[in-house]
């Protein structure tokens, strides 16, 4: 399993790792090469934008459509 | 599926009556029409439901041959001691057809009739040349398991495997329409989609194949089919050969032979060439390779399938020496 | 409804299930029929009564049907495959759907004692003829051992498959109790499994045929 | 809170101790010599005859009072705007009683929902679908990943390129090492993409009332599909819940709440009817996940002795509209070599998204990986068993390879001469790795009643590995009692949490927290027998049914007479899933090999035998996991032979979407397999058990592609080997 990412990732992003936890109670993302992302928004690997979701995209402000983890 | 309904005519007559209506399909064993029902690709007003009619019906010992009903069902014939035993072909095509379940529904007709297997055709969503479209998607598309013999302008493959090994045998097609009964021998019942690119033969408005009829097998006859397959088990095959050989009185001479291919080409694909090699020799693996190779002579294979030119060669070949009785060394 | 109705502008190909055609096993319809769709509905009768033993549908009816060595009715319109009726009408849901197209033989109940695929019979042929599903062996009890040595040899995975292959290997018992490896290989030709039960099935069937011929004989 | 234990942790002739630091109500984890009653030995699944029978209930079985039936619409085009879609004439059928749209503005796949309606029955719904108005504007598109990844090519994704950016690993350096190689080799493997094909389909049956959602769904995790319906829905977990008693298949494919289910809840809350939505086969086929295809260029370098100098992998794949196609795995893991080098590029088109798809990555890596090791190993003219073991990574699988060896007769067959005639007989063998520790997070609750049941309670679900059966045997091993005390319940999201069955992680994360509810219950057992049999609970054990003293064992009470005791009605204990330990080793091996003849007249390949060795850790059940054994290889059988999704380049569909066009292993395809496992103490929680659904699947198309390559003397570099692509091969050679 992958290590888990420190930066908060959007409240709609999904991968098979994120639906695991830490030890601490984060969601996984692992960003490896055989990590397939949905956007729950969508439902699809997009965001709302058109714009392909993935660990590196979809965490931060700058995307428009991000929402914070909760 | 559309919303239609079923009647079940009392006889023949009216069965043809009904058929010749538009919007009228024949249900038999169904297996085919339930498929192509499904992805609505007819969508019938009617069924005219056939198996009331008891002229379809049974194998009867005629004239020295055999009448199959169309109603028999595969595994009927797979089984039955006198088609196996004097039409072996015909019992082992029928054997290797679909899964046990469907040899236990389909039907000799409905195998004859059946709907291409053409990918293009049976995807719902594409509106090919057979369908009334404006072209074959196979020769610029995925074309591995499509015709390499007579095709154009549709390049489906007959997806019988009855009936190449019926053709080894001469066998006739006994039909019933409004305007009376008629017997076409098999081989000519199939048509090139240059006759017609959205059938496959020439069953008329109305017209129901009431039976298969079988000539008597010419003396010393010996038959063999084989399929080859990507998978052993429920596949269609990418090749099939029936050979039908008549040994002269007395000697390894080969007095008379047919040989047929299946899934090669729109028609069961019969090979005169391949007969000419063997007929009037004797028969040894040289003579059965070089029929073998004759019977994918004028070939025209696609993008993606020549492979089965090769195969088609081989599977000709081991056919006739598997009826011979010849092992490969 | 016009066939090109659903098309898109300058389609080249693509038209969503609207384009309709008839022509069937046993009868050719001139080539290309074109019959109203789904939604048209109302078949169009042509010509009298006489002649016609009888008339179903478009709309549903009962019918009766022998399953399980009961008279069900159930009401079904002709379109329905006896999969959906035993599945959706009648609750008997051991029978699965899978493949919908004959290919898998989940769906697998004997007709007259013959396995068939459910899927690919309409409801109303089914009249007439004894129908068997799983429940039916359920409710007997396993007098063939088939249930129990499936259990022991663990024949079933994710399980979905496993009520088709057992009605396939029921019936091939039936007929031919001393089945070696091969014949139990063909029983379920028609019959796939994702999960890859196929070799602990085969030792399954493989266990039932060999008590049949009383211990020993087996090959495998 | 905590103590230390030191274990006895490895496999035999390679034992060691290992200090853990585990919490004071863990039990201590089950180490190297454990002598069990229950645990390890071959026992039939619990819900065995559920299954043979029918009675099992799936979730295409549930039927609800009113309940209404769902169909779905999906775009026929690869690429289209969706201008306008009009459910009015859809919405007017009689029986029809609800039709939605999706949110999106733009179809990027043929198969992409659409709409959907609900009606009364599955017929109606499909007439409606018929009635659906949807105005499309075409836009060009690319299924095809060489078309893909030209410069040029049409952008899946508006104003971006579809070739994303690498993954690099690295170390060492890979030109020297190429520099110091004896020999080296260079060629580029394709895999195709690979549906999963559960036999039941993706769906599920919603249920409102009020703002409370109910969910049956055909999932491999009811607590991710119960979080995303209620982020989804914008409503508190609590309002959610979500049941899969069984589940047919799944295979990575079914984690979360995926469109189909997000749509039957949609459906339920516009007809106020419980909607049930099961996909067709088609639409599963199209929409419900694949694993990616691959162009994956090898480049091996070997020193004279055979050892590794270099590996490097320059892999583009395709995730369809999503990402996901790495394979480098294999490459980072199997065989040691000094200078390696791996870069993985993801690839967009216009196909379905591609899903988790049992050890993903693995298969594609694993076939290139080592059709090149058997393509190096003839250049340097080594037996290729030898010099997999000479670089090796792994010391359980050089064990491995012994046991398999032996029992494939890897010698004999190698010495065998080859037929002249047309059938050629070859052999293969390839190597296989996994890492399923488990995870912390599952809870379990187990009660006993007086009358002397024990339930065990956990929100899991069983992909069809024996779920029910591994834990009620963990459960009788730590209660001392015979199995069919125990009964599990499991499946509901009313039940203590746990994780997806996925990524092998159900028995590595759910025994422990079982057992340790079980050494919870037991505590309190001892207590109630101690003042009885005259002793303290401290010299009490659980043993063969009953309660007794561990120095005098003729002091017992039975397990029931315990029960009696109980004060009340059941007495419940609780246990967690606490993280892993410092144990012996966190991968796992495996190696599997594979004889097959092919007809090289007709280029069909037939697979004769497989021998499959693998270690998991602690087995809990051999008989159960031999059949997960058998489910990969006949996986991995299908995957080199037949399996493939064909595009048509002309449409952009995939053209073989049913069941007959994309072909399964059938029963005559089945080879004979023999299965093996290796017994490792790994001592990382307290079962010590490692996941196993995925690393059978690793190696047996690799296996089967060496084999080919053996028996026809070309490698066949594309799965699936195909009579085309066999025949094509040989002709190569002539």
């Amino acid at each position: 399993m992958a290590q888990p990412n420190q930066t908060a990732h959007c409240l709609y992003l999904r991968t098979k790792s994120a639906y695991f936890r830490t030890a601490s109670g984060e969601r996984i993302f692992d960003e490896s090469s055989t990590a397939c992302y949905t956007c729950l928004k969508t439902l699809r690997p997009l965001g709302p934008d058109g714009m392909p979701a993935d660990a590196q995209a979809c965490h931060g402000r700058e995307r428009g459509c991000f929402e914070e983890d909760r | 599926m559309n919303r239609f309904e079923v009647i079940t005519p009392a006889d023949l007559a009216h069965a043809a009556r009904l058929l010749s209506g538009e919007g009228h399909v024949a249900l038999a064993g169904g297996v085919d029409v339930i498929d192509l029902l499904k992805l609505d690709i007819i969508a019938p007003a009617t069924l005219v439901n056939l198996k009331n009619l008891p002229e379809l019906r049974g194998i009867e010992s005629r004239a020295g041959g055999l009448r199959i009903g169309a109603l028999t069902q595969l595994h009927e014939v797979a089984e039955h001691p006198l088609i196996r035993e004097h039409y072996t072909a015909v019992a082992d095509a029928a054997r290797e057809a679909a899964t046990p379940q469907i040899r236990n529904l389909a039907t000799v007709g409905g195998n004859l009739l059946q709907r291409p297997r053409c990918w293009y055709f049976r995807h719902p969503d594409v509106h090919c040349l057979k369908k009334g479209g404006d072209r074959c998607y196979a020769p610029g598309g995925l074309n591995r398991y499509h015709a390499i013999l007579g095709g154009g302008p549709s390049f489906i493959v007959h997806p019988s495997n009855l009936a190449p090994a019926l053709i080894a045998f001469g066998a006739s097609a006994k039909i019933v329409g409004p305007s009376g009964q008629r017997s076409v021998e098999l081989e000519k019942f199939f048509t090139l989609p240059t006759v017609d690119p959205r059938r496959e033969n020439n069953l008329e408005p109305g017209e129901v194949v009431v039976a298969v009829e079988l000539p008597a097998p010419p003396a010393g006859a010996k038959s063999a089919y084989l399929e080859a397959r990507e998978k052993q088990s429920f596949d269609w095959p990418l090749v099939a050969a029936a050979a039908m050989l008549v040994g002269a009185p007395g000697s390894h001479t080969v007095h008379d032979a047919r040989i047929v291919l299946g899934a090669v080409a729109p028609i069961p694909w019969r090979s005169p060439d391949a007969e000419k090699e063997i007929i009037g020799h004797p028969l040894d693996a040289e003579r059965a390779r070089a029929a073998g190779e004759a019977s994918v002579r004028g070939a025209h294979p696609l993008s993606d399938n020549a492979y089965k030119v090769a195969i088609a060669k081989v599977l000709v070949r081991r056919a006739i020496l598997k009826a011979a009785g010849i092992e490969e060394t | 409804m016009k066939h090109d109705e659903h098309k898109p502008p300058n389609s080249r190909s693509i038209s969503r299930r609207s384009f309709i055609k008839g022509a069937g096993a046993l009868a050719a319809a001139s080539g290309l029929v074109r019959t109203p769709g789904a939604d048209a509905g109302a078949a169009t009768s042509s010509g009298a009564q006489e002649g016609i033993v009888e008339r179903l549908g478009p709309d549903a009816q009962t019918i009766e049907l022998k399953i399980n060595g009961e008279v069900r009715r159930v009401t079904v319109e002709p379109r329905e495959t006896l999969l959906r009726a035993l599945r959706d009408h009648l609750n008997l849901t051991g029978t699965k759907l899978v493949c919908d197209r004959g290919a898998c033989g989940a769906c697998t109940v004997h007709l007259d004692g013959k396995p068939v695929t459910s899927c690919m019979i309409l409801a109303i042929d089914a009249r007439g003829h004894e129908i068997t599903t799983i429940e039916k062996i359920r409710i007997k009890g396993d007098k063939t051992g088939l249930f129990g040595a499936f259990v022991e040899h663990d024949g079933a995975q994710c399980g979905f498959c496993t009520p088709g292959m057992v009605m396939s290997l029921a019936a091939a018992l039936a007929s031919n109790p001393k089945a070696n490896l091969e014949d139990v290989k063909r029983a379920v030709a028609g019959n796939i499994c994702r999960c890859g039960t196929y070799p602990h099935v085969f030792a399954a069937a493989l266990s039932v045929a060999r008590d049949t011929r009383g211990g020993g004989a087996g090959e495998s | 809170m905590s103590r230390r234990v030191t274990l006895n942790l490895g496999f035999e002739g390679h034992l060691q101790p290992v200090t853990v630091v585990i919490p004071d109500d863990e039990p201590t984890p089950w180490q190297w010599g454990e002598r069990f009653e229950i645990v390890g030995k071959p026992t039939p699944r619990v819900d065995g005859a559920l299954k043979a029978t029918g009675a099992a209930r799936y979730t295409y079985d549930i039927s609800l009072p009113g309940m209404l039936y769902g169909a779905i619409l999906r775009s026929p085009y690869p690429h289209a705007r969706i201008k306008s879609v009009d459910l009015s004439r859809a919405r007017r059928l009689s029986g029809v009683r609800a039709a939605i749209r999706m949110d999106d503005t733009v179809a990027r796949f043929a198969g992409q929902e659409v709409a959907a309606v609900a009606a009364i029955d599955y017929e109606t719904a499909l007439d409606a679908l018929r009635l659906i108005k949807v105005e499309y504007e075409e836009l060009p598109f690319v299924v095809d990943l060489d078309m893909a990844m030209m410069p040029g090519a049409v952008s899946v994704f508006e104003n971006g390129s579809n070739v994303q950016r690498p993954t690099v690993n690295e170390h060492g350096d890979i030109k020297r090492g190429l520099a110091a190689a004896a020999a080296v080799h260079e060629a580029v493997y394709a895999t195709p993409v690979q549906t999963h094909v559960s036999l039941e389909v993706h769906g599920s049956v919603a249920e409102w009332d009020g703002d409370e959602l109910t969910v049956w769904s055909s999932s491999q995790g009811i607590f991710t599909v119960r979080d995303d319906l209620a982020v989804y829905f914008s409503l508190p977990h609590n309002k959610v819940r979500v049941i899969t008693e069984y589940l047919g298949g799944g295979f990575g494919s079914k984690f979360g709440a995926k469109p189909e289910t997000v749509i039957a809840a949609r459906l339920a809350r516009e007809a106020r009817a419980p909607v049930k939505v099961m996909l067709t086969r088609e639409g599963e086929h199209l929409a419900t996940g694949n694993r990616p295809d691959s162009l994956q260029k090898v480049r091996l370098g070997a020193d004279r002795g055979g050892k590794l100098t270099a590996i490097e992998l320059v892999q583009h794949g395709s995730g369809g509209i999503g990402a996901g196609s790495g394979s480098a795995g294999p490459f980072l893991s199997l065989y040691h070599s000094p200078n390696l080098r791996t870069e993985e590029t993801n690839v967009f088109m216009n196909t379905g998204p591609s899903s988790p798809m049992r050890a993903p990555g693995w298969p594609q890596g694993c076939f290139a990986l080592e059709l090149a090791m058997d393509e190096l190993a003839r250049k340097l003219s080594l037996d290729r068993l030898e010099f997999r073991r000479l670089n090796n990574s792994n010391p359980v699988r050089a064990l491995e390879f012994d046991i398999g060896a032996k029992l494939f007769g890897w010698k004999e067959k190698s010495a065998a001469p080859k037929s002249s005639g047309p059938f050629k007989r070859g052999i293969g063998v390839a190597s296989a790795a996994w890492h399923a520790l488990g995870v912390s997070g599952p809870q379990a609750q187990v009660i006993a009643y007086r009358d002397g049941r024990v339930q065990v309670v956990i929100g899991t679900q069983d992909i069809g590995t024996g779920t029910r059966t591994i834990l009620a045997m963990v459960a009788a091993e730590e209660l001392g009692v015979e199995l069919a005390r125990i009964e599990c319940q499991i499946g509901d999201t009313g039940y203590p949490f746990s994780v997806p069955s996925g990524g092998s992680m159900t028995t590595p994360s759910t025994t422990p927290a079982v057992r340790q509810a079980c050494a919870h219950l037991k505590e309190k057992l001892l207590r109630l027998a101690a003042p009885v049999l005259g002793a303290e609970p401290s010299d009490l054990e659980a043993r063969g049914g009953t309660i007794r003293v561990r120095f005098d064992p003729s002091r017992k009470m039975s397990f029931e007479d315990v029960c009696r005791r109980i004060p009340g009605d059941s007495l419940s204990a609780e246990g967690e899933r606490v993280p892993n330990y410092e144990g012996y080793r966190k991968d796992q091996a495996g190696c599997q090999f594979a004889e097959v003849e092919v007809d090289t007249e007709l280029g069909i390949v037939r697979v004769l035998k497989v021998v499959a060795v693998h270690d998991a850790g602690q087995i809990i059940d051999p008989l159960t996991a031999r059949s997960q054994v058998n489910g990969g290889v006949l996986m991995g059988v299908g995957y080199a032979l037949f399996e493939t999704r064909r595009m048509d380049p002309q449409l952009g569909i995939m053209v073989n979407p049913t069941m007959d066009d994309y072909k399964l292993v059938g029963p005559l395809d089945v080879p004979e397999i023999d299965v093996r496992f290796v017994e490792v103490a790994n001592g990382f929680n307290n079962t010590g058990v490692m996941g196993f659904g995925e690393p059978a699947h690793v190696a047996t198309a690799a296996a089967i592609g060496c084999a080919v390559y053996d028996a026809i003397g070309v490698p066949v570099r594309s799965l699936p080997m195909t009579p085309d692509r066999v025949l094509a091969a040989m002709e190569t050679k002539a």
